[in-house]
């Protein structure tokens, strides 16, 4: 039943991605877009992921959508057709090409999916689900890692989203006036 | 605006269980999923809807923009703050164990605390960067 | 060797999907001339990559790592849970810091797509220095 | 101490010139001054080392083991007497130059001429092949304000050409050969009788030699000689100390130290590691005075004998033997002094009568005859003939070619002194025997201001005086190879 | 607990605290003052934090009492404490430089901002270099990337915001290869700690996924520290930013990025497997060579001045690199001199393009037309630093070149050495260019120009005053990247 699930979510997932590549209108690329964090959430839940499943639906599904949302009501919702279709893609389809093959390589020497004697489930990740109830009292593992034993990352996160904030401001805090002409427009605090 | 009464009701009845709902989720992170992040990006929903229903305007006066650009400020210091607290304590950095009289309960504290932070933060900064996309397009 | 290869398929589809989205995504990012399109690429892209490491923490039979009372409980290992946490919303302020770019090119250059933008700036001209009544300062 | 003041001195001196840039003579009485007790202290480093003394001086260790050491030592000091000295005498010529000239920013000029020959002492008295190579490039840095001097476009791409060639030759060869030599030695320090000895393998050696004498970017050998024609733009004291003393001199002294102190005569000897180079010095020497005759312009024309005068003093070294070191240091000396007389009086010309092609000489001599006498005895000292001081050193390098077993160079060193003697001799012979053509000069021509003749007048005696006592150099000499 | 134990998090710390305080406080003067305050202490914490490195070896941090690899640690050691002083000397410097230097160029209003964003940038790059954690290295270094875009953006130049963007999409595919590198070892090893991985990973290297883990990994990192060919990104950034940006991320930004290299490569993977079994020693040097060459010559014809510096950053770049290829502790401590001599050097240089910005607005070659006069100050330390940059004695670009030809002698490449110098020689036609239309051109008209405020001649001259010191009493850095090297290719005493 799991893996029936997955294989599912997974095609849906591939099918929207194909989609998402072909579709020019940004207000349907961006809905799809949302619906793909839609479908990798319902991923995540299978996979047992549920705290990043809650995340990426109110980030991936919500929140970036809105943002997309607003960005596109100011610069505009129609992607140009390429121009140059036939040159154009061949160097990123090589790039991407070589880069999928590297990886597919990597993943002949993964150990199987799923397996419980993975080395990844050992060494740092039983010591967890073994001692986060005395150490820290609290049943959600993945919240007693996320803010204790690897609290700092989680410190690092909340600054990446204030560095976002501080970098949205400082982009968007002038109040919006076209600038226009040569090299070096005047700014906006100029008329403040 | 009068035909979208139906809405603004809506919203006003809905607002507060959203909130409340993002309490639910920041509070029992420890035992379901959830946390400070989720309830935060939660309570931005709410505040969007609020947003989309009142208009910017309306919302901004309850919600200044320098209130929500202080509070992406104020959780990022809440969260390195506790860590300093820690070490004033005696602790390493984000050693919670010291912020109560036996380590367990200083974990809850520590955790709940920093968790605060985040949604404090996330809230703050989501709503802030909303802020300046919707009027963006206003101010033009 | 038939057989070894089979269990090869098996055991790695979850991964190989994977792949093809990320690379997907990775696609729309470099093959796209349209900003937003650009970044639309980059959180596919970003999310197939969370994606990889949630299957490699997943264990089959295992259950969300909450803690119950049931020493037999197999859990799925947290820690690939907690990095992508992480992850989003990292990717979520770039997604934010990305949109704020696009929005500021519109206004600057009138257009988000790239090969305008290179049409523009071929034809400015650097020589023409600006002097000093551009600077703010003294 | 002294060592320390010989570069402070000149550098002391830079910094007065500025403070009394609005008084010309107190600012040129600096000069004058600052070169008289430079001379001094040298003199005084003269009798020391005579004396069996080395001092030694560490500036500062920017690498653990590679210190930035001044150290006075026979050859080095030889150097530095020519330098000091002549910086006196080109002190003086310029006063009568520079103003007889009506040249613009007159206090630049001495300040960086006073730069100069701080490098120069410090290239003379470098304790070690570091040192040398960071005097040496600070020697070109600070003679660029002065070759372009003039400012004008033709200045700016001479100052290119300069500047182009003596730092990419030093960084690309020289270097290399510098970072190569301490690979192979674990050592830069200069020592008597090489460093290099058994650590370098013999198929290398050659290369390594060529290496450092192409990279001396200053030893002008060719192909690499292009900026020495080139810096003919900058005045005419710039041109007498660049081509007679300060520049040139510091490129060939900088390879006869290598060969003598990093390499060692019998390591270069046993190896035959310089005979390609002899060939290479001799070409030069030869190519040199060849174009030297087809130049009119008499600048020029002393650019490319300078050219291949030089070579003599590489080629010196590179026959590795002890006459052949002993003629090549002698030749260092007495090439300073003939050819600054020459430059000297082709200032003077031009100051005067405001020549500067050789075809416009006719006749001149007889309105100015201690000029073109002075040319003269430049003249002799450069051809090496009797009575000039400059035959001592063709009659050593004579006898090094033949220790060296290679009779073919001595009929090369014959040869070209036959051409320098016939593009020189045209000068005087012009000037005294010439026929004026074309109306009359105006009758204002007489010598040049009284600084500047003073000046010629005592070079070319220091080159009849170096005849007969040519000892204080040949003793220095003989201390380095140690006979 | 003393303070002194605390070091290492009070290093990253203090600058991530004093950021949301720039962005909560009104007045530009206290921001800056909190900067300042910063950027000085992350200096004095790293210069303690050094010395007691070299002291007693390598210091072990365990953030939030878990004992590693359980939690996350902070990890000391000579290379990275090096690091640290590198940036944060710079920091110092630029934050000085930046109070006059910002508000001519980004204008009052924002400047409490722009603070905060540098800060956040300075403790991004502090916490890369500081962290024992492989995926802490990535949070860290999306703090400085976003920050870092927001900054570049704030050019005068509406370029500004393309190259801005370009970086934004270069930087990110860079970290998400990066991450997936991370997730690829992490699968293979099931833990994140640097120490740990180290340990772990030569039992593990015949897997596939081992190498394909370190082929994304470096060309992650590669993006990230502009090694060409995946330099695109570089030049316009570094060009159009304001010109106190530049001389930071010039100086820090990809100097940053090569210790990830250093430390992924020669401490996690070891130098054993870097240079034995994936053989990068051989591609590196290709890679190396032909961005120090390639660079150098365009370089030589761009206009822009800041462009120029720009192109010449990514030649620089690749004589980092080419320490790296020789395998050699002394090419590693070419490497890790000229990591600091360069970040000196170039800013130094870009800090002089700034005071020629804040005077006449524009770094075009043309606009600089007999600068050496109105500005002698300025030209002077320009003129100082190029010289550094070509590699001249007595300054800090000499001693890196020394250690980089003896490196190469050491393998017996003679070609290379060749070429190392032939490209100083290309950098001083370069540095050429620019003082020769500073010192020979006439300017332009007759409007007077002033030297530059002495606020912002000071830390140029600071700068400056490092590269010539440093390049005559090397002994005491030459000693440090020595033991650095050491302690990377595991030959440490």
């Amino acid at each position: 039943m799991e893996t029936a699930t997955d294989i599912v979510l997974l095609a849906l997932l591939a099918a929207t991605a194909v989609g998402l590549v072909r579709i020019r209108n940004l207000f349907a690329v961006v809905m799809l877009a949302g619906i793909y964090s839609l479908l990798s959430a319902g991923l995540f839940t299978v996979l047992d992921a549920v705290d990043v499943a809650f995340t990426e639906a109110a980030v991936g599904a919500g929140i970036s959508t809105v943002l997309f949302l607003g960005a596109l009501a100011l610069v505009g919702h129609r992607e140009k057709k390429p121009t140059r279709t036939g040159r154009m893609q061949v160097l990123p389809l090589a790039v991407v090409l070589i880069t999928g093959a590297a990886l597919v390589y990597g993943t002949m020497d993964l150990p199987p999916f799923g397996d419980a004697a993975n080395p990844v489930h050992h060494r740092v990740a039983d010591h967890y689900l073994e001692e986060t109830y005395h150490e820290i009292g609290v049943p959600n593992v993945v919240t007693a890692v996320l803010a204790s034993y690897r609290g700092y990352d989680t410190m690092g996160e909340t600054t990446v989203v204030f560095a976002a904030a501080v970098g949205v401001m400082l982009l968007l805090g002038g109040g919006a006036r076209r600038r226009r002409g040569g090299a070096a427009p005047a700014s906006e605090s100029e008329s403040e | 605006m009068r035909e979208e009464l139906v809405l603004r009701v809506g919203a006003k009845v809905l607002a507060p269980f959203i909130v409340a709902f993002a309490l639910y989720v920041h509070f029992h992170g420890d035992y379901s999923p959830g946390g400070g992040f989720q309830a935060g990006v939660i309570l931005v929903a709410a505040f969007v809807l609020l947003v989309l229903v009142y208009g910017l305007e309306a919302v901004q006066q309850v919600l200044p923009p320098r209130f929500v650009q202080a509070c992406a400020a104020v959780g990022v210091l809440l969260y390195a703050g506790t860590g300093i607290v820690t070490m004033l304590l005696g602790a390493n950095y984000l050693g919670y164990n010291v912020l109560a009289h036996d380590p367990e309960h200083g974990q809850h504290y520590g955790i709940l605390l920093v968790e605060a932070g985040v949604l404090i933060t996330v809230f703050g900064v989501m709503a802030t960067i909303f802020y300046h996309l919707a009027g963006r397009g206003r101010s033009e | 060797m038939m057989s070894e290869l089979l269990s090869q398929v098996v055991g790695s589809y979850n991964y190989w999907i994977v792949v093809f989205l990320m690379m997907t995504g990775f696609y729309i990012l470099i093959s796209r001339g349209n900003l937003i399109k650009k970044l639309v690429g980059l959180n596919v892209f970003q999310t197939s990559v969370f994606m990889l490491y949630i299957s490699l923490g997943k264990i089959t039979g295992g259950t969300a790592p909450i803690l119950v009372d049931d020493p037999e409980a197999l859990y799925s290992n947290p820690l690939p849970h907690v990095l992508i946490l992480t992850a989003i919303v990292v990717g979520i302020a770039t997604t934010s810091v990305g949109l704020a770019l696009a929005v500021r090119i519109k206004e600057a250059y009138g257009t988000v797509e790239e090969d305008e933008i290179n049409e523009i700036e071929a034809g400015i001209d650097d020589r023409r220095a600006p002097g000093r009544a551009a600077l703010r300062g003294p | 101490m002294r060592l320390g003041l010989s570069l402070l001195v000149p550098a002391l001196a830079a910094v007065l010139i500025v403070v009394f840039r609005a008084r010309p003579n107190l600012r040129e009485g600096v000069s004058l001054a600052a070169a008289a007790v430079l001379f001094g202290v040298v003199l005084q480093l003269h009798g020391a080392v005579s004396d069996g003394a080395r001092p030694e001086l560490v500036l500062a260790e920017p690498f653990p083991g590679i210190p930035l050491v001044l150290e006075a030592e026979p050859l080095g000091v030889l150097f530095a007497l020519v330098a000091s000295f002549l910086w006196i005498v080109t002190t003086l010529y310029s006063i009568g130059y520079m103003r007889g000239h009506h040249e613009k920013n007159q206090t630049r000029f001495y300040v960086f001429f006073a730069y100069a020959i701080a490098s120069v002492m410090g290239v003379a008295f470098a304790g070690n092949l570091f040192t040398l190579f960071v005097f040496y490039e600070i020697l070109s840095l600070t003679t660029f304000p002065l070759v372009t001097h003039a400012g004008t476009e033709a200045a700016k791409r001479a100052g290119r050409v300069y500047l182009g060639i003596l730092f990419s030759t030093s960084i690309v060869f020289q270097l290399l050969a510098i970072v190569w030599t301490y690979f192979a030695a674990g050592t830069l320090d200069f020592q008597a009788g090489g460093i290099l000895d058994g650590r370098v393998a013999a198929g290398a050696v050659p290369v390594l030699l060529g290496l450092f004498v192409f990279g001396i970017g200053k030893a002008a050998v060719m192909p690499f000689h292009r900026w020495l024609p080139a810096a003919m733009v900058a005045p005419t004291p710039v041109s007498a100390l660049l081509h007679a003393v300060a520049v040139v001199k510091a490129g060939v002294f900088a390879v006869l130290k290598v060969t003598v102190y990093v390499f060692g005569i019998d390591f270069l000897a046993g190896t035959g590691a310089s005979v390609w180079l002899m060939w290479v010095a001799a070409t030069t020497i030869l190519l040199g005075s060849l174009v030297a005759f087809t130049k009119d312009n008499l600048k020029a024309r002393l650019a490319y004998s300078t050219v291949s005068q030089l070579s003599y003093v590489v080629l010196g070294a590179m026959l590795a033997t002890s006459w052949g070191v002993v003629g090549s240091g002698m030749h260092i000396a007495m090439h300073a002094f003939g050819k600054i007389t020459l430059f000297f009086c082709a200032g003077a010309i031009m100051v005067a009568a405001h020549k500067t092609e050789v075809s416009q000489l006719n006749g001149l001599g007889r309105s100015m005859p201690v000029t073109f006498l002075a040319f003269l005895v430049g003249t002799a000292s450069i051809v090496g003939l009797p009575p000039t001081g400059g035959s001592w050193s063709k009659w050593f390098l004579g006898m090094g070619a033949l220790d060296a077993g290679q009779a073919g160079l001595v009929v090369v060193l014959m040869l070209s002194s036959l051409l320098s003697l016939a593009y020189l001799m045209e000068i005087p012979m012009k000037g005294f025997f010439g026929k004026r053509s074309g109306p009359p000069e105006s009758p204002g021509i007489r010598e040049a201001p009284l600084p500047s003749v003073a000046a010629l007048v005592v070079t070319a005696a220091a080159c009849l005086l170096l005849f007969v006592y040519p000892d204080p150099f040949y003793r220095l000499m003989t201390m380095v190879t140690g006979q | 607990m003393r303070i002194v134990d605390h070091l290492p998090i009070l290093q990253v710390v203090v600058p991530l605290v004093l950021a949301p305080l720039c962005a909560l406080v009104r007045s530009r003067r206290l921001a800056w003052g909190l900067a300042a305050a910063g950027s000085v202490s992350s200096l004095v914490v790293s210069l303690r934090l050094l010395s007691a490195v070299m002291a007693s070896g390598p210091i072990s941090y365990a953030i939030g009492d878990w004992a590693p690899p359980f939690g996350i640690e902070y990890r000391i050691d000579v290379v990275n404490a090096w690091v640290l002083v590198v940036v944060s000397t710079i920091a110092a410097a630029v934050a000085f430089y930046a109070r006059v230097s910002v508000q001519a160029e980004v204008g009052d209003r924002r400047i409490p901002l722009f603070y905060a964003a540098y800060l956040l940038c300075l403790s991004g790059l502090l916490g890369i270099a500081a962290t024992g954690d492989v995926f802490n290295v990535f949070v860290f270094l999306e703090i400085s990337s976003l920050s870092a875009y927001a900054l570049i953006s704030l050019g005068r130049d509406r370029r500004a915001l393309t190259s801005a963007f370009r970086y934004l999409i270069m930087g990110s595919v860079g970290a998400t290869f990066i991450v997936i590198g991370i997730g690829l070892l992490y699968a293979t090893t099931g833990t994140l700690n640097m120490e740990d991985l180290s340990e772990i990973l030569p039992q593990v290297w015949d897997a596939r996924t081992v190498k394909v883990a370190y082929g994304f990994l470096a060309v992650g990192l590669c993006l990230k520290l502009a090694l060409f060919p995946l330099h695109l990104w570089l030049p316009n950034a570094y060009a159009f930013a304001p010109s106190a940006v530049t001389a930071f991320m010039a100086a820090t930004a990809t100097k940053v990025a090569v210790y990830m290299l250093l430390r992924f490569f020669l401490t996690i993977f070891g130098a054993a497997f870097s240079f034995g079994v994936m053989g990068l020693d051989r591609l590196l040097l290709l890679l190396a060579l032909t961005a120090i060459f390639s660079m150098s010559l365009v370089a030589i014809f761009q206009a822009n001045v800041k462009r120029l510096l720009a192109y010449s950053s990514v030649a620089q770049i690749g004589y980092m690199i080419l320490g790296l290829s020789f395998a050699s502790v002394t090419g590693l401590t070419a490497t890790l001199l000229h990591l600091f001599n360069h970040a000196l050097m170039k800013g130094a240089l870009f800090m002089a393009l700034g005071c020629v910005v804040y005077r006449i607005g524009s770094v075009h070659i043309d606009a600089m037309a007999g600068l050496g006069r109105r500005m002698p100050l300025t030209m002077a330390a320009f003129v100082a630093g190029g010289l550094s940059l070509v590699g001249v004695p007595l300054t800090v670009g000499f001693v890196s070149k020394w250690y980089l030809i003896l490196g190469a002698l050491e393998r017996g490449w003679w070609p290379v050495a060749v070429l190392v110098l032939i490209t100083s020689v290309m950098a001083l036609v370069y540095v050429w260019r620019v003082v020769e239309v500073a010192y020979f051109k006439p300017p332009p008209d007759d409007e007077p120009i002033a030297e530059a405020p002495a606020s912002l001649l000071v830390p140029t001259w600071a700068l400056v005053a490092l590269n010539v010191y440093l390049g005559i009493d090397a002994g005491r850095t030459i000693g440090v990247a020595e033991q650095a090297a050491r302690t990377l290719m595991g030959t440490a005493p």
